[in-house]
C-alpha cells in the first residue's frame, strides 16, 4: 500500500470480497446506472437544439474559416437529460446527507437564493452595458458591502475576488501596495504551520518567502512565536482565525499588535468566519485584510468545485489600494470606478485589477439574499449553532476518539487525530471510506496538516439534533469496530458506493486527462 | 429562522451533554471585550415573501438585457442557454457538492469534468485541458505565469488586440510578482506589429482571437516567431463559439489557450461566475495550474475518475504551487459541458454560423450610415464601428431609447483620445431582424 | 405464493439470499439513504417558513376557531430539502432510464415546456380575473385548440377535462347529450375486452350497461362482431385505436359506418394516439369523440401520478354538446363563455360543466410548446419512430419472446404473453422484477387483461439506438436466463432496488392509509 | 428534431432488422387512403429559441397577479409558495416518473403520498384521506356519488353557498347519472334552512366551509339533522389554508370532505393543474374513489408503501369501479405536501392568522366606502361585499386602474339579479397595506 507523508493511502488493497454480491447483466444496479462518455456514446452528427439555417453564407473571416471537424460528440435532448441526471445521481452533496467538510463549511444551500439569482434583472444584465441600466445592481453591491462591513467593523470591502484564495491574492497585494507606498520592500510573510496551502501559495505566488510558525501545544499560535518571527522584512502575517483546528487564537490580539510594532500587516484567512458572524468583529481585533467565502460562509453553492466568491475587507491603512472595479456614489445615483485614473481622481491608490469585471454577481444576489433571510439575529444563530453542533459531537466523541490539543471547547469544526486507531490496522482514510458505505460524506482528513491522520469534522449549523445524533451513533459504531479489530468493514470500504476505492497512483502515473478514441476502445476490449 | 434545525429545548440539552452553561462557554477563547452583544445596526431575520419583494424592486431598477434590442459584448456574449442546462445544474447532486475529494461518491461531478477537459480541448486545437479557472481573465493572468514558469523568462509581449481589463489583469500580476509587460497599442484593425516586439527574454506574446475589437487574425505567424526566440504564445478567446467557425489557436501554434467560457451554457450575470477555459500541451501539463480530474479504475477494475496530478496544486505543494487556485468555477463548467453536449458538432457549427451572418448583416446596415464606418476588416459576431461622435455619449444615447448599442472603447481604455469615437457592437443569434431595424433607426436619430 | 386472476403474484416469496451482502448500522447503502416519514422527524413547533406576526389578532369567524393542535409536523428548510431529495431517489423516471410502460406513452419531458409554463404570464395569472387581463392565455387556449384540431380532423374541443378517463366522461357525455337531443333512451355502451379499465368505469359511471365485444385471434376487432352486438338499445361504442394490443384496428372504418348506421356514436379512447400522430386522422375514421392524453402524447409530464390532462375532440354531430366553458371570438378579442345560458345564446347546447374551471391550463402550456417545437415534420417523424422502435424491439425478441397474436408489426407498442415462459417457473412478474435489478422499469404487465401473463411494451420515440440495444440484449439474456432454469435471478428479484419485493396482500388486509402515532411506535420497538 | 434519437441511418438499420422497406409498411393496418402524406396546415419544427419568444409574447398579454394590487379568490387563491416547493416537485424521479405501479423502485413517490394522505386526514380531522382527486370541483362530483352509493339513496342537497361553478358539476354528474340536485338560492349570509330540505331520500348535503362568500358557519347542526336522516353530510371547502385556524369539518360531523388543495404548493395558473383533497371516514373506505397508497414491509421484513386497496379502481374492477378516475394530481399533491411540510402546524396556523387580519383589514376599511356594505358576517380570508352600482362593471374599472378586486357573484351565477352588485374579495398574505390602500382608492374612484 502506498501512503503520502500524512499517512494517507494513495492505492487500494486489492478486494477480497465484493462489496455487492449479486451481478447484473448490463452492469446497472437498480436505481445506480452505469453511464458512458459522451464521445463513446454521442455523434458528430446529433444535436439537442434545433437553430434555423443562416440567412446568408457569406463569410468575412479573413481567410481563418475552420477546415475539417473539431470532434465534438452532440446528443438529443433526451439523451442529454439522461446523461447528466444518471451522472449526478453518483454524487453526494448536502441536499442529500450531513457533509462534514472541515473547513469547507457545507451549509445548507437555500432555493430562494437561486431564484433571486435568477431574476432577469439580476442574471440577464451585461457588465458592460451603460451604468444608469444597471442602478438595482450596484445597489445590491453596495448593501452586500454594508452588511459585510457591518458584519466584520473592517473600512473597506473590494468586492471582486471571485474566490477565497483570490481574495487571498487581493488583500496580499494591498498590503505589498501598502509597504510599496511607503517605500518598504520587505519580502517575508509569516504563516503557521497549520494554514491552509492557499496561503503560502499566495504568498509564494507573488514573490514573498514565506516563514513557518510553528503550533503551541494546544494549537494555537503564540504571539510570543510570532514577536521573535517578526523583523524588519516581515510584510505580512497570514493567520486563520478560527484556525484550522478548530480553535479561536487566543492569543490573536496580541498577535495583531505585535505584528503592527514591527511594521507589518496582519492577513487573516477567513474561511472559518461562519464560526464568529455576529459574535465578533475581525476589525475589532486588529485585522487588517481578510477574505469572505461567500461560498461558505454565506450559504452559496459549492457546485462541485465553484464557483466561489471571496470578497476582501480592508482596514483604514489598506483601503486605498483595494482594486478596480469599485462603487461610488455620484450624485442621484451609483457608479462603477473602472479605472486606475478614474480611481485616483477619487483618492484611492488601486493596486490594479484582478479581474475583467466587477466580481460573482451571481454569487452577491445569492449571499444578500442569505444575509437578509437570517437578519441580524439569524447569522448570530447560526454561528453559535455551528459552534454548538460541534462541541456536541466533539463531547459524544471524545472518550472514543483523540483530540489532539486536549479536551477543549472547539469553534465551528472539531479536529481529531488517528492515535485512536493506533495499533488497530485502521488508517484515517480508511476510516473515511467506511463512512460512505454509512451514507456518509467523509470529515476532511489529513488536513491540518500538523496533526497526524487528521479528521476535521464541521457539521455546521444546518443540522438537526437527530442528525447529530446518527451521526455519533455511527462514528463510534465504527469506531468500536475498529477497536474491535473489525478491519475488513475499513478496508473493504466503500462497498456500496457506486465505485469501489479508486487507484490515485495509476491515474497520477498514467494520466488520462481527455478521452482518446484509440485508449478508449482498446480498453473497451480488454 | 427557517434555515436552523436546532430547537431551543435541543439546543440546552446539547450544552447540557458539552457540560458548559451557555453558548458562550464555547466561546471562551475570544477576548471578552470583543465578544459581540448583539448587531444593532442589521435588520432581523425577514420571510421568504418579504426577501423576494425588496430583491425584486432592485432588480427591476435594471435593464434585462432580454427585454431590450441588445448588441454588447466585448468578453460576455449573450446567447440562448436551452433551459435543460439551467435545469440539470440545480440539481442538488450537483450544485451542494464540494470539490470531489471523495471520488467514489463523487463519480457525477468527476466525470463530467473529464467530459469538459475533453470538449475543450478538442475546441481549442490543444492536448489537454484543466477543470476549469475562474474566468478568462484569470486565466490569460495565470497563462502569463505559467509561461515564465516555463521559460524562466519574465517578459510577456501583449498585443493592442488583448481586452485592455485582461491586460490589467496581466500587468497587476506582473507588477507585484516581479515580471514586465510590453503593451501594445489599442489595435482594431489587428495590423499592428507584434513580432517585432519579441526578443530573447520574451517569455510569451499574448494575443487575443478574435481580438477584443473582433478582428480575426493568423496566429501562425506569430507562434513562429515567438518559438523561434524560444518564447510561447498565449492564445487568448473571449468569445468562444468563435472556434465554432474558426480555425482553432491550437492550430496555428498556439502553447496556451487561455479563454473564457461564459458563452456556452452561462448566463451574463454582470460579469460573474463565469468559466476560464485553460489548454496547453502534454508536455507542459505539470506547470499547469488548477485542477485536473483522470481516468483510473477502481479495486474492482471498474473505469472511474479522481482528481489527479495534485503534487501541481496548493494543497499539495504549498509554496512551491504552480497556482494557489483552490475553488474554480465547477458548476459553470458543467453548464458549459451539458450545452456543449447538446450542441454538439452540428449545432456549435451552425450556432457559430449564425452569429456569424447576424454580425455581417449588422455591419452591413450600420455602414449604411453616413459617417459611420466599420474599421474591423475580418471577424466573427463582433466589430468595431467609428462614429462621427462620442462613442459614449452615443451609447448612452441609444440606452435612453432602448436599445444598447455596444461598448464604447473608451470605457475599457480611458484615457486613450485615439479611441473616442469607437463602439465595439456584438450580434449573436438572439438577434432578430427587428432588433438591427431597431438599432439602425435609433443610431441615426442619435447621430 | 398468493395469485390473481391474470396469474399475477401479489405476496413475495421468503428471501433466501441477501440482495446485498454488507449490512450497515445506519440502514443506508452509501447513497440510498434510508429516510423516516416527516411524522417521526418532524415536530409541531418547526417550521420551515419564517411569517411576521399577524398585525391584529381580532377574529371574525363566527365562534369557529379551531381548538387544540393539528397534529401537523413541520421541518426547517434544510430538512425538508433533504427529506424529499432522499425520497425521490428512490424512484424511477425518464430521466433516469428507458421506461417502457405500455399504454402510458412515457417520453422525453422537455424542460422548455416547464419554463414557458412558469412564465408569469401563464402561471400567475387567476380563473376568474377579468377577461381583458388574460387574452393571452385565451390566444393560447384557441391555439392549442387549433392544432389537436388539425391533428384529429374534428370539428370541436373540450379542453376541460382534466385526464384521460375525465375526458372519456366529456366524450360520452356528450354522446349520452345527443341522444337525449334526439329523444332516445339508449342504455348499452360495447367495450371490446382488451379495453382500458377506464372506458367500462366510465360508461357505468353514467349508468350505461356494459356489453363486451371479443376480440379475434389476431387480436383486434372485427366488424361484424360489432355489427351483431349493435342494436336499438346501443348508444355508444367505446374502442381504443390503436388498441391496447399495440394494433391498429383494420375494420375501424366499417366499424364506425356500423355504429353510426344503428344510431349509435363511436368513442375512440385516443390513449395510444402517439402512434398515428400526422399520419391518420381520427376524424377521417368517423370518430364522433376521443380524448387526447396530453401527458401521454404531448409530453407533459407524469409527475408520479399526474396531472394529466384529456381534451377531447369532437365530430360534427356532438359539437354542440360540448360543456361550458369554451372560449369564443368576441370582436377583436377573445371570451370564456362560462353558463349554459350565454352557451346557449352562442347556438350550443352544452351538457354541463366538468369541473371548477377552464382545465388544466399549466398543461395546455406545455403541450403546445412541444407541438411548436415538433412542428408538423416533427411530430409525424415522433410517432414514426414510435412505431419503428416497437417494432425493432418486436423484431429483436420475436425469436424468444411469444407473440400472442401471431407475427405481425405493431403500432407504437409491442405485446407479448407469458407462453414463452411456460414451464420455467418464471412468471411475468418475476421478469419485471428482474428487469428492476438491471436497470430498468418493467412494461406494463399483466395488461391487457385479454392475454395471459401480458407484457407490454412501449419504448416511444424517445430512446436513441443504442438504448434500445442494451434493452434488447438485457431482455434476451433475462429470457434466456429463465429458459436455462436460473430461476433464482427471478425469484429473489429486485435484490439491487431499495426495496425488495413488497406485500400487497398484507397491505390490503391490514390497510395502513395513515401514520398513526401508536402503531408506528410499536412497530419501531418490534 | 432535437427531441428525437434516432438518426436516419439507423432508422433505417433498424427497418431491415424489422425486414420492411419504408416505415409506412408498419402502418399497413391503416386503410390506405386514411394515410396522411403531410400535415400542411402547421408551422415546421422550431427552435427554443424562436418557441420561447413566441409563447413569451402570448404571456406578455396577460396581467399577471403579481404585478397588481390582486384581491380574487373565489375558489383560487394567491398564496407565496416557498422556492424549495417548485425546485423539488421539478426533480427529474419526481417529475418524470408513472404512477408507482412498481413499488420497489418508486418509493419516494409512495411515502410522499402516504405522507399527504396523513397531513389531509389531520387537516380535515377525518380519518383517512386518498391520494388526490383532479381538483376540489371534481372531488365534490365524486363525493355525491360516494354518498349515493354508501346510503343506496339519490338524492343530494346542495347548499347555496356552495361555489356555483362546484354546483355545476354535480348537476352534471347527477342528472346524466340519473340521480337528483335540491340546489338552494344563493345565500351570502349563511342564513339560508337548509335542514328542512333533508328528507328520508336525502343521501347527503352538501355544504362548502367557508362558503363560496366567504362565510364561516357551524357545520355541526347540519350534520346532526343529516345523520338523524340517514343522510351524509359532504363538506366542501375551497380554501384549505382556513382549517389552519377554523375547526376542521371532520370535528363537525362530516362524513366526506372534498377540498381544493391547490392554496398550498400550488400556484393559480389560470385554474388548473390543482389537486382534489379528499378525506372519510374509515368505515366509507372501500367506497372512496381514486388511488390511496398504504403500509406494508417488502421481503427483508423493512418497512415500504405500495398503492393498495386497488379492488376499489377501474383497472381491477372495471364497471363495478367506485370511479373512472385513473391519473390524478400527484404532482401537485407533492408540492402541497412539500409545502405542508414547510410550514408545519406553526406555520400553517400563523399563515392562516395573518390571512384572516389581512381580510378583516381590509373589510374593514371596504367598510368606510360610501355606499359599500361587507354581508359576509364571520369569515376566514374572503367575504362578500355589496357595491352601489354594477359588480361586473365595476371590477372590470379596477382592472383598468390596475387594481384586481374580486370576482363578481354575476360571473358564477348569471342570470341571477339578485347577486349583481355582490364582490367576492380575497386576501391573503401577499397583500401589503399599499395593496389595501391601492383598492380602497380606486374603488372609491370608480364607484
Ligand atoms: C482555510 C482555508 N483557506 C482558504 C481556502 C481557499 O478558499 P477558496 O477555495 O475559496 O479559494 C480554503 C478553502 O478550502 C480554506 O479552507
Ligand atoms: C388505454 C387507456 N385509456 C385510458 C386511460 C386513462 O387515462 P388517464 O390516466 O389520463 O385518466 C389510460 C391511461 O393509463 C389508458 O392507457
Amino acid at each position: 500500500m502506498g501512503m503520502n507523508t500524512q499517512g494517507r493511502p494513495t492505492t487500494p488493497d486489492a478486494v477480497t470480497s465484493a462489496g455487492n454480491e449479486a451481478h447484473t447483466f448490463t452492469g446497472n444496479r437498480g436505481l445506480d446506472h452505469e453511464e458512458a462518455l459522451i464521445f463513446e456514446s454521442g455523434s458528430l452528427a446529433k444535436t439537442g437544439v434545433d437553430l434555423p439555417e443562416p440567412k446568408s453564407a457569406e463569410t468575412r473571416l479573413g481567410g481563418l474559416a475552420r477546415k475539417g471537424p473539431i470532434g465534438l460528440p452532440g446528443l438529443t435532448e433526451p439523451e442529454t437529460m439522461r446523461h447528466y441526471v444518471r451522472l449526478s445521481q453518483r454524487n453526494y452533496a448536502i441536499d442529500t446527507g450531513l457533509y462534514p467538510l472541515g473547513s469547507c463549511t457545507m451549509k445548507h444551500n437555500p432555493r430562494l437564493n437561486e431564484k433571486m439569482a435568477r431574476l432577469p434583472g439580476f442574471g440577464d444584465i451585461h457588465p458592460l452595458q451603460p451604468q444608469q441600466t444597471v442602478q438595482g445592481a450596484l445597489q445590491l453591491m453596495q448593501m452586500l458591502s454594508a452588511y459585510l462591513l457591518e458584519l466584520t467593523g473592517m473600512k473597506a470591502v473590494a468586492l471582486s475576488p471571485k474566490a477565497g484564495a483570490h481574495g487571498e491574492l487581493c488583500g496580499m497585494l494591498a498590503i505589498r501596495a501598502a509597504h510599496d507606498a511607503a517605500g518598504s520592500k520587505r519580502n517575508i510573510v509569516l504563516v503557521p504551520e497549520s494554514a491552509h496551502g492557499t496561503n503560502p501559495a499566495t504568498a509564494a505566488f507573488m514573490g514573498y518567502t514565506v516563514r513557518s510558525i510553528p503550533a503551541r501545544e494546544d494549537g494555537t499560535v503564540a504571539a510570543a512565536a510570532v514577536r521573535e518571527a517578526l523583523g524588519p522584512d516581515v510584510a505580512a502575517i497570514m493567520l486563520t482565525n478560527p484556525n484550522t483546528c478548530g480553535l479561536f487564537e487566543p492569543e490573536v490580539v496580541e498577535i495583531a499588535k505585535a505584528v503592527h510594532e514591527a511594521g507589518a500587516y496582519f492577513y487573516c484567512d477567513g474561511a472559518n468566519f461562519n464560526a464568529i458572524v455576529g459574535k465578533v468583529r475581525p476589525g475589532e481585533l486588529g485585522v487588517d485584510a481578510m477574505h469572505i467565502n461567500l461560498h461558505k460562509t454565506f450559504s452559496t453553492p459549492h457546485g462541485g468545485g465553484g464557483p466561489g466568491s471571496g470578497p476582501v475587507v480592508l482596514s483604514d491603512a489598506l483601503a486605498k489600494y483595494a482594486p478596480v472595479p469599485f462603487v461610488v456614489r455620484d450624485g442621484d445615483g451609483l457608479r462603477l470606478v473602472e479605472d486606475a485614473g478614474d480611481a485616483e481622481a477619487q483618492g484611492q491608490a488601486p493596486f490594479g485589477r484582478l479581474t475583467a469585471f466587477h466580481g460573482q454577481m451571481g454569487m452577491f444576489v445569492r449571499a444578500l439574499t442569505y444575509m437578509m433571510s437570517h437578519g441580524a439575529d439569524g447569522m448570530r444563530q447560526a454561528s453559535e449553532d455551528a459552534v454548538l453542533a460541534a462541541n456536541y459531537v466533539r463531547a459524544a466523541l471524545r472518550d472514543l476518539f483523540s483530540q489532539p490539543f486536549g479536551d477543549q471547547p472547539c469553534m465551528h469544526e472539531v479536529l481529531f487525530d488517528d492515535r485512536f486507531l493506533k495499533d488497530t490496522g485502521v488508517t484515517t482514510l480508511d476510516f473515511a471510506k467506511a463512512m460512505i458505505d454509512e451514507g456518509y460524506h467523509p470529515m476532511t482528513v489529513y488536513f491540518p496538516l500538523v496533526v497526524h491522520g487528521a479528521m476535521l469534522i464541521e457539521p455546521t449549523e444546518s443540522e438537526s439534533k437527530d442528525s447529530l445524533d446518527l451521526f455519533i451513533a455511527t462514528l463510534r459504531d465504527l469506531a468500536e469496530a475498529a477497536k474491535r479489530g473489525d478491519v475488513d468493514r475499513f478496508k473493504q470500504a466503500p462497498r456500496l458506493a457506486p465505485r469501489r476505492r479508486l487507484d490515485e497512483t495509476r491515474a497520477a502515473r498514467q494520466p488520462k486527462l481527455r478521452w482518446q478514441p484509440d485508449t478508449a476502445r482498446k480498453e473497451a476490449a480488454e | 429562522m427557517r434555515y436552523l434545525p436546532l430547537e431551543q429545548a435541543e439546543r440546552e440539552a446539547m450544552l447540557a451533554r458539552i457540560g458548559v452553561p451557555a453558548v458562550d462557554s464555547l466561546f471562551a477563547g475570544v477576548p471578552a471585550d470583543k465578544l459581540l452583544k448583539e448587531l444593532p445596526n442589521l435588520p432581523r431575520t425577514k420571510g421568504e415573501l418579504e426577501v423576494e419583494r425588496e430583491l425584486s424592486n432592485m432588480a427591476a431598477r435594471n435593464v434585462a438585457a432580454g427585454s431590450v434590442p441588445f448588441f454588447v459584448g466585448a468578453g460576455a456574449y449573450r446567447h440562448h442557454v436551452p433551459a435543460t442546462v439551467d435545469h440539470l445544474i440545480q440539481r442538488s447532486e450537483f450544485l451542494t457538492a464540494y470539490t470531489p475529494y471523495q471520488p467514489e461518491i463523487s463519480q457525477g461531478t468527476l466525470q463530467t469534468l473529464f467530459e469538459f477537459q475533453t470538449q475543450v480541448a478538442l475546441l481549442t486545437g490543444m492536448e489537454v485541458a484543466n477543470a476549469s479557472m475562474y474566468d478568462g481573465s484569470t486565466a490569460c493572468g495565470e497563462a502569463v505565469l505559467m509561461a515564465h514558469r516555463l521559460t524562466r523568462r519574465k517578459k510577456a509581449v501583449v498585443s493592442g488586440g488583448l481586452h485592455p481589463h485582461y491586460r490589467s489583469v496581466v500587468e497587476t500580476l506582473s507588477h507585484w510578482g516581479g515580471s514586465h509587460v510590453v503593451a501594445l497599442a489599442p489595435d482594431p484593425t489587428g495590423t499592428e506589429d507584434i513580432i517585432s516586439q519579441i526578443d530573447d527574454e520574451t517569455s510569451c506574446v499574448v494575443v487575443q482571437y478574435p481580438s477584443v475589437f473582433g478582428t480575426v487574425r493568423d496566429l501562425a505567424p506569430i507562434a513562429e516567431a515567438a518559438h523561434a526566440k524560444g518564447a510561447l504564445l498565449v492564445a487568448v478567446v473571449t468569445e468562444i463559439v468563435s472556434l465554432g467557425l474558426l480555425k482553432p489557436p491550437g492550430e496555428m501554434g498556439a502553447d496556451i489557450v487561455a479563454a473564457e467560457g461564459q458563452s456556452i451554457g452561462n448566463g451574463l450575470n454582470f460579469g460573474g461566475p463565469y468559466v476560464g477555459l485553460f489548454a496547453t500541451r502534454e508536455k507542459f501539463v505539470r506547470q499547469m495550474p488548477g485542477r485536473i480530474a483522470g481516468e483510473t479504475v477502481d479495486a474492482e477494475g471498474r473505469r472511474g475518475y479522481v482528481l489527479t496530478l495534485s503534487t501541481r496544486e496548493q494543497h499539495i505543494r504549498r509554496e512551491k504551487a504552480t497556482s494557489n487556485i483552490c475553488t474554480n468555477s465547477g458548476l459553470c463548467a458543467l453548464a458549459f459541458t451539458i450545452h456543449m453536449t447538446l450542441l454538439g458538432e452540428a449545432g456549435l457549427t451552425r450556432l457559430a454560423r449564425i452569429n456569424h451572418a447576424n454580425a455581417v448583416s449588422l455591419a452591413d446596415a450600420l455602414a449604411k450610415i453616413g459617417g459611420v464606418e466599420v474599421v474591423t476588416p475580418a471577424y466573427f459576431n463582433e466589430f468595431t464601428i467609428r462614429i462621427p461622435g462620442d462613442a459614449q455619449k452615443t451609447i448612452d444615447a441609444l440606452a435612453r431609447k432602448g436599445v444598447m448599442g455596444g461598448v464604447p472603447v473608451s470605457r475599457l481604455a480611458s484615457g486613450r483620445g485615439e479611441v473616442r469615437d469607437l463602439i465595439i457592437v456584438a450580434s449573436t443569434e438572439i438577434n432578430t431582424d427587428e432588433d438591427r431595424a431597431a438599432y439602425v433607426k435609433a443610431l441615426q436619430e442619435v447621430l
